[in-house]
């Protein structure tokens, strides 16, 4: 049976995506964040997992004002990487897994989530980064990728309630896949911040350090955080955060903190991460 | 709609439906500029490429002055107008310097500092102040 | 304050569209159908709506494999016609309603739906044929429509107690949309038919009559009926029955039936027709 | 895909996951033909126009046999080979009929006649026919 082994969260700020692919990662401004990813690159080779079901959210680039989904599932062979707005990042092509992808809808559909199915959905920096992040610059990403992307662009996105039970949907769905299949779930965006307007560069240290406490402690308690609590203390794409809560359900009640990571700035972004397992 | 409990957030335009039906049009167009040939065309003679689209007169006067917060009141979204960054060969943080009315060096001296605080940034309501 | 103040249901197969467009309504095989909707286009005239909130599904005009959405509201100003195969049908295009759309849509993904929001949607015989039937052939449709289309057409449709409770959303909905707007919700699709394969023809009368005796009495039985029971009992295409749920979810919980029509055949499909008020 | 409790019911597809990967392209391909210029095109040199689409030799010759149980076999959904049956200017109950293996008289009779019964047609399970 496909087995859920961890769970990952990080930021996927596209600025970290530039300082890659351009090579600047040791500039005296970027060298302490990639630092701070050096023991998980470390870790991702010993814990390479088959597919990563990746939560993120399109940065209109698949999805235009004509098309919201709220929650669009991933089901084809391969993901083409998105033009937006200078050229495609020259990263690999991202394979899927149309197999364990449709039982996911198929599962998820059926617990009452009004997925939205998706063959052709170019990928932005909000799933490339991450991969970049965790796994450097191979010539083919090691593992499988399920993207699913969440709309946070345009108010409301769905709420961290409804986002930590689709988690844990996606934990039922993946353990009710019978081939042996190593699935880890990576939860993206935020920390806190804020993009536009006057109060562009807002950053909440003490906030995101108890999100990330209770990430691992108190999910049940997040869960009923309300979105303008997020935009609020967190910068309006704080709410960003609410992904990381689908990443949480899918591991079930317990968790046990495997590594965590903060550094303020990237960019205009407050960056965290983590690697979680069940417990 | 009702009920927008986020609007007392100062310096702050949440992108909901009043503000995406509003925006609609200018946002599409700034998402036309995900093909490299509408950047050109559009690099190349701005005024022509905008006559395409069905956007207002003060649209179209902040997409020629990059003037970014005015078109946050008109229904421009940040996603969507970054490709207007990127076609200008901008960085998002030279972009959100400037709508924070701060030049980039201060605004970097700024996020290096640990960002803008939000004690005082909460709500423009007085009591929160 | 906006109301619902009615709820109507209806096959909405081609054949009809086709027999309007073609002036053949009074042939023989045509002329009783068109006869037990002649009370309700009466009615109609005497209870226009401003606005038609209408549960169809499109059928591979609009959505292809490449996207499906489970629920998909339309917010746009206009829908165009789309063209099935031979042509744009002759009717005028659909006038939406932003306002309302946008509300209802915030409203049921606050509600925990994870509504797609589309803004393009060219719409098929499953919204237009309803239409047609029950105001005519106008020069342009007496109201504003707001489409709701979910998806039938890939396995698995969401199930009957989501699409009731859906239909509860939009009520809440409707209810809490300030301006005085009289509303009713269509549900469309169905009866009994299956048009694919050897059993294509399969008609179950008892089953489609008790339907609808449970749609007024027992809506909360007919919730829970399984998806395999209609593939069964009602031909593969006759699960698009669970839109009449969403219908009647927005009625509250007690309903009367003002009128119902029931014929077999048009073309493949036994045709149901009901007009019902919140009691 | 597990439990699929819908594979007992006779002469019936489930158009699930499983048969929407393996159709994928025929379906596409048919729903093409919802442009003009597309219908036209196809009706002109079907095979050049075949060639354009990731189709297996197996969805080829349905095609261009307009086999449609075969197609349905192959992953082939009746909503999008129904813009074949446009193209070719045939009515849905027309194609229907050769489904069900009958003349479109009969067709038609049957269905006039209250359409297939269903006792019989549930299950291909013994204890269920
Ligand atoms: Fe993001
Ligand atoms: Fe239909």
């Amino acid at each position: 049976m496909a087995k859920i082994t961890a769970g990952i969260s990080t930021s996927h700020v596209p600025a970290l995506g530039v300082a890659m692919d351009h090579g600047n990662t040791e500039d005296e401004y970027w060298a302490p964040l990639f630092k701070g990813y050096e023991h998980s690159r470390q870790w991702m080779q010993e814990n390479t997992p088959d597919v990563v079901v990746l939560v993120y959210n399109d940065h209109a680039s698949a999805f235009s004002l004509e098309l919201i989904p709220t929650f669009a599932i991933g089901c084809a062979e391969q993901f083409a990487i998105a033009d937006e707005g200078w050229g495609p990042r020259p990263v690999p092509a991202v394979e899927g897994h149309p197999e364990l992808a449709w039982h996911i809808a198929q599962s998820a559909i059926e617990d009452e989530f009004d997925m939205t199915i998706v063959n052709r959905m170019p990928v932005d920096h909000g799933l490339t980064v991450p991969l970049s992040m965790l796994f450097g610059q191979p010539k083919s990403w090691p593992c499988q990728v399920i993207p699913i992307a969440v709309n946070v662009v345009v108010y409301p996105p769905p709420s961290g309630r409804r986002c930590y039970h689709l988690g844990q949907a996606i934990g039922r769905a993946v353990e009710s896949f019978a081939p042996d299949v190593d699935v880890q779930v990576w939860g993206t965006g935020g920390m806190s911040h804020q993009l536009q307007g006057p109060r562009a560069g807002l950053i909440n240290q003490a906030f995101d350090q108890a999100f990330m406490n209770d990430l691992v402690a108190n999910p049940e308690l997040l869960m009923h955080k309300p979105h303008i609590e997020y935009l609020r203390e967190a910068g309006s794409e704080g709410v960003e955060l609410v992904m990381w809560l689908i990443m949480r359900g899918a591991l079930g009640p317990h968790a046990k903190e495997l590594y965590r990571f903060y550094h303020v700035p990237a960019s205009n972004t407050a960056v965290g991460h983590m690697i979680l397992q069940s417990a | 709609m009702s009920n927008k409990d986020y609007n007392d957030i100062p310096g702050t335009t949440i992108f909901d439906g009043d503000m995406a039906r509003k925006g609609y049009w200018v946002n599409q167009f700034c998402m036309s500029l995900v093909k490299p040939d509408n950047r050109a065309r559009f690099l190349a003679d701005e005024a022509t490429y905008l006559d395409e689209w069905q956007i207002t007169a003060e649209q179209r006067t902040a997409v020629l002055k990059r003037d970014y917060n005015t078109l946050l009141s008109l229904g421009g979204n940040v996603y969507f107008f970054s490709k207007l960054f990127f076609t200008d060969e901008k960085s998002f943080e030279a972009c959100a310097a400037q709508m924070a009315g701060m030049s980039q060096p201060d605004y970097r001296a700024m996020m290096i500092n640990g960002g803008r605080a939000v004690a005082g940034n909460r709500s423009t309501r007085v009591e929160d102040r």
